[in-house]
């Protein structure tokens, strides 16, 4: 730990109940190392909070640290040359032997040079279940997507909304993604958003997910809310039936006092495909002048992945831990599982490694509105998902 | 007889000069500088930072065979077209009847004013709420009694922008009223003796000879109202994030959008241009006939 | 004077006349039908324009279940202040549990010198144009009325290159001259309108007095501009406390404004949303300019009426 | 003395007036006769305006009566009492052609369109505005403006016709034909009118009688020539005539059985005076008008004195000339040929046949 | 045409002035001699305003030359140029003490304060305002205020003094009174002055010499008795006198060797007329003032004839009489002793040396 101690400002944009006390950790360790951890959480997703932080990095006035979504997000940022190259950190630390699974990394690296620091495995592919919710309708809680869908008329009838999404455009995107993994399979979501494949995504393979997806969106038609953690807290009130959404849901739900399998139950992959995406979060580290700051700089990545730090951060936070040598005792039940298909190698990449933010966001735009809009029909939103995936980069 | 020496024009009234030099520069840097700029780089494909990389009119063709866009479009539109004449319409109506002589004049004026004491976000906020079916106005009502009452504007895509146009005139009405009020005391106390004695009823004579005698404070109010729409953003976002699904979308938000949220500057210098377009096409005819023409006053 | 009998004693004078059909004023009815259609509609509206203010008022003093059972509109069954409490001093942004009380002074700290300046850089501006025209002087003024419709997304990244380029990223400063670079527009025009309907002549005499363009300026214009500067003064103060784009990409967290605040601590949601805490902020950040307008009503009007409606 | 009318056109019986606990009129009467011209004088707020606007109906009384052609209309709505109005400021409806200005009220009334179209054909004619019409009042000048304001009131077909100070926007020029116009319309209409003005050649011109108002109170009312020569009291005196007319204060007294008028060591032989009753020594105040004191007259007048010259002023037909007289200012009028020479002292003289007197104290005419 | 002076006080050299496209004044020259009263005199809009401002600086001419006191001025700053001035709305600081807004320049100046005091206690004991001195603007009368404005020139020590129609705001009673101490002012201080107005008595009483402008040209620059017994041409002629002189179109014409002026079936002789050149027969209007011409004169003038009453209009002193002289209107200006009765026609008379011949294309003066 350096002598001085040093103001650190980090940005983020966690500010729900589960993710602020998990940052929590990160602050109290950082702060353990004599140095002072300053909060800038920036309320709303990353979608309200990036671009102030870009702005910020661009427009010469960097922060200590902040976050991002590891993968394309930075990209130009790192290409442009305000952020700073770890490389030589992450050698001395050997984060590549330490980092699980390796792919993380390669998110962070760009020229073979690594550019931010993993803190987490956030997995989208999961149906949050309300076992009350089931138990009200008279139905049993579903092992997979296609019975939770047969379930819905029961839900309806007993005045529980079926499926909970909230008005943000990423959630409803988000859902199809999970859809596309579990309905398509890894394989077809690798051909539409690695490859690109634009005939394949206009083809009969996709064209069953977004019949899925039509299901979804009938499901989810009295969802009047507009936050993930609001739906999420429908499902924990036993006003919906369920949700999908990533792994940080699970925060929600400890912060209410609900547990694994007796309140509510979780299936990764839609109970249809395990299979986990190594997205996740990561921290880069703007270039800085001050000598200080930078030796600060190099204190936090190096708490950031600390085994204790970790393990302490994930269980607040839901999601899983980017090491493997370390032993998540406290874990629930669904972490477990979570950390069973990570040992068993399932992995697949996320989109925010695999698409830029343009493409993404074109895609919130048509997904929100197909979620919105009843008469907008499966043919038309798939040849336009086709076009988009055409034009990606 | 010969000509006298004419000194240097550009040193007469120096200190004008000089302190124009703030407005000047905000004119040409910022404001032609910047326009300038942008529409630059909107024929480039910028992503993150702006880079120099042209691509002709791509970011054009993408911009108008994007469904969003041409809802943001059509909503503006609606949006901008009800809101001026409303505003007007109410505007007017409050002033006129608040011009009748009547008691608590001030009291009934601060209770119109107020709204626009507050930000967009609160307004967005509280109308947000009050518009909940659950437990605003829709659940009130059915809560009495009349279960089948049905008041949702911001979960009906079909009249979204309806709602997003009820909070923006409860905002905005009240200086609208304001303009009009000081038009109205300004018109000569002659004019309406004078409508009196010729017999034309009150309605008449306020359609006929007040209106079209306001001219320049419709002008006036129409200039703050059409500044406002065409910047209409806060509000959205407030309000319902441009939703349900894309269908309270405005331009000003596609641009703040694609610039930041999906990092596409090229993409949102584009939609920042047609905005710009528009704007430029419609008012420097009339901002220089009305304010560059005359001379003084 | 008086036998000049101009007064003839009443009735005395036309014959026939005397005594018949009314006299004095018309008799006039508190509930005539005029009346009635007045005051209606300007209660019915009223209580339009005062339900969401009631509401917001009302639930900022309840406390989270009387929310979730009652209605929006019943009054409080149990007034607490809790709420107003925990939105001033506690609520949560991230890790910091300060409330709006850390943004209130970083509002006040961001609106004083923004409206000092941009008031004083527009006044000057209006003066110079009404008084002191010079060549181009217009067309300048034109470009800055045609920028008061450029939605602000547009000038966002231009402005965080020249800010950068000049240093004052980030800083207050920095913040403190977008304000005034956007306040310009519509403020030049009142008080350009302002000052061109003050007599010309006074201008002249002040010159033939001696008197230069500062001279004039704060000597003669200033101390005649009392309802302008009035109406700009509250136009500023509501604007720029009320701004949050500007406040969230040109400044850093530990300068937010309470606008930056209002809307952390509203999109934080924690499980439920606390729609009374949500309230209470809500009521807390507009008080300022609420407090503005309630204390000036009248001289906004009176400005109003001398700087928008001649132009 | 007033004498009241068989048949007045208006007639306002004890009319008072208050704007909240000001009072601006005061029981006022006053009987106009049919095809009258009566002009209300006075000096700025002394409540013409109020009264003209009590009889259009567009004030509300605070008491008594008004009758127009001998229906009581205190209650009436503006446009049913008969009487037609031209404001000061012409009140044109500015976005409106003349044509439609002139038409606009008709119209609302539902008067048929060939009736309209002649009464406006008539009324353009008399005004001679028929190449105006199409114009808006914006492209007209002054006097044409005056003119369509007139026309307003004509093609309603009105008895009364109340002018509220129509020519005092218009310069010197055109201010004198207008009046003309004004005296001739008048003659051919033959209407009723009512004339608010504070300039004393207008109401000399055109009033068959006259109205000196001040404060609310009409303090007489007579014909021009009448109030001219024998004004009632000081305040009539000195509102009328320009240059004012001469006062100066003084005593009168009785010697060797003559009334005399002494100011400093001048005395004023008032032999010739037509007292308004019998004289009582004490404080007076004398007046001559201007025009009725000549220069180096010798013995012709009763009484001549002499005088130091301030300021000669020529003013083309007439010249005016500036004096001390002792140490009172004095003015005397003379036509250009007879202006005196430059010389510090001349000597000046009057008949006091042509003088008022007044009541130091109230002002009344002795 | 114009005799230039030995030292001019202010002298104008080939002075225009046009706002873009608008030329106001075209070439003008003026000389003013040291201490003397000049009017500038013309319509509204014709660029005596301009020409003043000009002169003061505070507009920027397009060609020419400005001397005052001999100093080529035309570029220098208003305060730099000796000069004073007074406007029409008066101008006067609101916010500030009418001590203050004496005060205001030299305090700009930097003046010494006990300079400063004793200038303004002698510009106040000069205009009588010592009394107001602590006194706002608002809390004055319109004459207190005018004297004020002239006292913000008096205090200044300046060579020139520059008046913008300082009295057309006041009522003709103040404005009389006004225009008599600006008179005595001027001779009592000896500045030059420079003086415009649109009203012709001002101009009369005041100047030394009128110039009469229109179109931002001057028609005739001479003493007030020469402007109005001899103008150069009909505009003048027209433009001052009130009533305006009477103006009847016909022919000159030549009939056994003398020169007639036949208009109509009436022939006027022009025996006793000054020609201003050799005449020559054609088109012409002849011009006659309204106070030049008698009634019943019998066989004592040149010229008889007889006219029409139309309108008689008493005006308390004089009595004009409009009348139509066979097709043409035609003025006259009686006492009003001599008002002829309302007969339908008089006899009417006058002598031609008193009238103006003009060219009936040009104007000018035959
Ligand atoms: N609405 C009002 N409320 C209170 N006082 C009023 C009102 N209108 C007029 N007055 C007062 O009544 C008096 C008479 O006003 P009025 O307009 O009749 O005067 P006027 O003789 O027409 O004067 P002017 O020649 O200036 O037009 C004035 O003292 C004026 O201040
Ligand atoms: N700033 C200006 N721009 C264009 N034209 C102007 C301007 N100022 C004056 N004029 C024109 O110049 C002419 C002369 O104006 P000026 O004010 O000198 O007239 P004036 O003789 O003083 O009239 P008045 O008696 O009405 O004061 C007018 O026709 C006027 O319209
Ligand atoms: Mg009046
Ligand atoms: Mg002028």
């Amino acid at each position: 730990a350096p002598a001085a101690a040093t103001d650190l400002e980090v940005t983020h944009w966690w500010t729900s109940g589960g993710e602020a006390a998990a940052v929590a950790e990160f602050a109290k360790a950082f702060d353990a190392t004599g140095n002072r951890w300053v909060d800038g959480a920036i309320a709303g997703s990353g979608g309200t909070a990036r671009p102030i932080m870009i702005s910020r990095i661009t427009g010469g006035d960097p922060m200590g640290a902040t976050q991002f979504n590891h993968g394309r997000q930075a990209e130009e940022l790192v290409q442009a040359g305000l952020m700073r190259d770890l490389t030589e950190l992450a050698t001395r630390d050997k984060w590549t032997e330490i980092v699980q699974p390796k792919s993380l990394l390669d998110g962070c690296t760009l020229d073979g040079k690594i550019y931010c620091v993993p803190v987490n495995i956030h997995s989208w592919q999961w149906l949050w279940l309300s076992n009350a919710a089931f138990e009200k309708a008279g139905v049993p809680v579903p092992k997979n997507w296609n019975e939770y869908v047969a379930a819905a008329p029961a839900l309806e009838k007993a005045g529980i909304i079926p499926l909970a999404v909230g008005g943000q455009p990423w959630q409803s995107s988000g859902a199809f993604d999970v859809l596309l993994t579990a309905v398509g399979g890894t394989d077809a979501f690798l051909k539409v958003y690695r490859d690109k494949d634009a005939e394949f995504a206009a083809g009969p393979e996709v064209a069953k997910v977004f019949k899925a997806a039509d299901d979804a969106r009938k499901m989810a038609k009295n969802t009047n809310v507009q936050d993930w953690n609001q739906a999420t807290n429908l499902v924990i009130s036993g006003k919906a039936g369920g949700q999908i959404m990533g792994d940080w849901a699970q925060g929600e739900f400890r912060v209410a006092g609900q547990i694994a399998g007796k309140d509510y139950t979780c299936l990764p992959g839609l109970g249809l495909n395990e299979v986990i995406a190594t997205g996740g979060d990561a921290f880069y580290f703007p270039l800085l002048q001050d000598a200080e700051k930078s030796k600060a700089q190099e204190a936090l990545a190096e708490t950031l992945l600390d085994p204790k730090t970790q393990v302490a951060f994930n269980l607040k936070k839901g999601s899983l831990p980017v090491r493997g040598d370390i032993d998540l005792k406290a874990a629930n039940d669904c972490m477990k599982k979570g950390l069973d298909i990570l040992a068993k190698g399932s992995v697949m990449p996320w989109t925010d490694q695999l698409l830029s933010q343009d493409t993404q966001k074109q895609k919130e735009d048509l997904f929100s509105e197909f979620f919105a809009k009843p008469d907008m029909t499966v043919e038309e939103a798939q040849k336009r998902f086709a076009d988009i995936v055409a034009s990606a980069d | 007889m010969s000509k006298s020496e004419r000194p240097n024009q550009l040193f007469r009234n120096l200190n004008a000069k000089v302190a124009s030099i703030p407005m000047v520069l905000t004119a040409l840097v910022i404001f032609v500088g910047g326009s300038a700029w942008t529409v630059l780089y909107s024929f480039t494909n910028s992503k993150l930072l702006p880079r120099l990389n042209f691509v002709g009119l791509d970011q054009y063709y993408r911009l108008w065979s994007t469904p969003r866009w041409l809802v943001s479009i059509e909503n503006l539109l609606v949006y901008g077209v009800l809101s001026l004449v409303f505003s007007l319409v109410i505007g007017f109506i409050l002033a006129a009847l608040l011009d009748q002589k009547i008691r608590f004049e001030d009291t009934f004026r601060t209770i119109f004013l107020y709204p626009f004491a507050l930000s967009f976000i609160v307004t967005g906020l509280v109308w947000q709420w009050l518009l909940n079916p659950e437990f605003g106005i829709q659940g009130v009502v059915r809560g009495l009694g009349w279960e089948s009452f049905s008041f949702d504007p911001l979960y009906n895509s079909d009249i979204v922008i309806y709602g997003i146009l009820i909070a923006a005139l409860w905002q905005g009405t009240g200086l609208i009223m304001c303009l009009m009020l000081a038009g109205l005391r300004g018109i000569d106390e002659d004019i309406w003796k004078a409508a009196r004695v010729d017999g034309i009823p009150t309605l008449k004579t306020y359609l006929f000879i007040i209106i079209p005698m306001m001219r320049p404070v419709f002008i006036t109010a129409l200039v703050i109202i059409a500044a406002g729409i065409v910047k209409v953003y806060d509000l959205v976002v407030a309000q319902t994030s441009g939703g349900p699904g894309i269908a309270s979308e405005v331009p000003a938000k596609y641009v703040y959008d694609y610039m930041f949220f999906a990092q596409n500057l090229g993409q949102g210098f584009a939609a920042s241009t047609m905005m710009l377009l528009s704007v430029v096409v419609v008012i420097v005819p009339w901002a220089y006939l009305e304010f560059g023409g005359k001379k003084r006053g | 004077m008086a036998d000049l009998a101009v007064s003839l004693p009443a009735g005395t004078g036309s014959i026939g006349l005397e005594a018949s059909g009314p006299r004095g004023p018309k008799p006039r009815h508190v509930f005539s039908r005029r009346n009635i259609f007045l005051y209606g509609t300007l209660i019915v509206v009223a209580l339009y324009y005062l339900l969401p203010l009631y509401v917001m008022v009302v639930t900022s003093l309840k406390g989270m279940p009387e929310i979730r059972l009652g209605n929006i509109f019943s009054p409080p069954l149990e007034i607490t202040f809790e709420p107003w409490v925990k939105a001033w001093s506690s609520a949560c942004t991230g890790l910091n549990c300060d409330g709006l009380s850390r943004g209130f002074w970083n509002s006040v700290r961001i609106t004083v010198p923004s409206v000092i300046l941009s008031i004083a850089i527009a006044s000057v501006n209006g003066y110079a144009l009404a008084n002191w025209r010079f060549k181009g002087a217009d067309t300048f003024f034109v470009i800055l009325i045609v920028g008061a419709f450029i939605p602000y997304q547009v000038m966002i990244y231009p402005i965080v290159i020249i800010l950068r380029e000049i240093g004052l990223y980030g800083s207050l400063s920095g913040l403190v001259i977008v304000h005034s670079i956007f306040g310009m527009p519509i403020l030049t025009l009142l008080f350009r309108n302002y000052f061109t309907s003050m007599p010309e002549e006074l201008f002249r005499a002040a010159r033939v007095d001696g008197a230069g363009f500062w001279g004039i300026y704060f000597r003669i214009m200033l101390p005649m501009s009392l309802p302008i500067f009035v109406v700009a003064i509250i136009l500023q103060v509501t604007g720029i406390w009320n701004d949050f784009l500007f406040g969230v990409v040109y400044t850093r967290p530990d300068t937010y404004p309470m606008t930056v605040q209002l809307n952390n601590i509203v999109n934080s949601v924690q499980g439920v949303k606390e729609y009374n805490v949500n309230m209470a902020a809500t009521i807390l950040t507009g008080l300022v300019p609420l407090v503005v307008y309630f204390v000036s009503g009248k001289l906004f009007v009176r400005g109003i009426a001398a700087g928008a409606v001649k132009g | 003395m007033m004498t009241s009318l068989e048949n007045p056109s208006v007639s306002i019986q004890d009319l008072s007036l208050n704007f909240g606990a000001i009072s601006v009129l005061e029981t006022l009467n006053i009987d106009v006769a049919e095809g009258e011209f009566i002009v209300l004088l006075g000096p700025s707020g002394c409540g013409k305006s109020t009264l003209l606007n009590c009889i259009a109906g567009l004030l509300d009384v605070s008491d008594g009566r008004i009758f127009i052609k001998g229906k009581n209309v205190t209650w009436e709505e503006p446009k049913d009492r008969g009487i037609g109005m031209v404001f000061q400021s012409y009140a044109l409806y500015p976005q409106m052609t003349v044509e439609k200005n002139l038409s606009f009220g008709l119209r609302v009334a539902g008067i048929p369109r060939d009736e309209i179209a002649k009464r406006i054909a008539r009324a353009a004619e008399i005004l001679q505005i028929e190449p105006l019409l199409q114009r808006k009042p914006s492209a007209l000048s002054g006097g044409q403006r005056q003119r369509v304001a007139i026309g307003r009131a004509l093609v309603r077909d009105v008895d009364v016709f109340l002018f509220d100070e129509p020519l005092s926007n218009l310069d010197a020029k055109l201010r004198a034909e207008l009046r003309v116009e004004i005296k001739l319309l008048h003659s051919k209409l033959q209407n009723t009118m009512i004339y608010v003005t504070h300039d004393q050649i207008e109401a000399m011109t055109l009033a068959d009688r006259i109205a000196v108002m001040k404060g609310g109170v009409i303090q007489q009312l007579d014909a021009p020539q009448k109030i001219y020569n024998r004004p009632v009291n000081r305040f009539v005196a000195g509102f009328l005539g320009s240059p004012a007319m001469n006062f100066l204060d003084g005593r009168l007294e009785k010697n060797d059985g003559n009334w005399h008028f002494a100011v400093e060591d001048v005395r004023i032989p008032l032999a010739t005076y037509a007292f308004e009753k019998e004289p009582v020594p004490g404080a007076a105040v004398f007046g001559i008008r201007p025009e009725h004191v000549a220069f180096n007259s010798g013995s012709g007048w009763p009484f001549t004195a002499t005088a130091n010259v301030v300021v000669v002023e020529p003013m083309g037909s007439d010249t005016l000339v500036w004096l001390k007289l002792g140490n009172q200012n004095f003015t005397v009028r003379v036509t250009s040929e007879r202006t005196p020479n430059n010389a510090d002292s001349v000597s000046i003289g009057f008949d006091p046949m042509r003088a008022s007197l007044f009541d130091a104290a109230t002002g009344n005419r002795l």
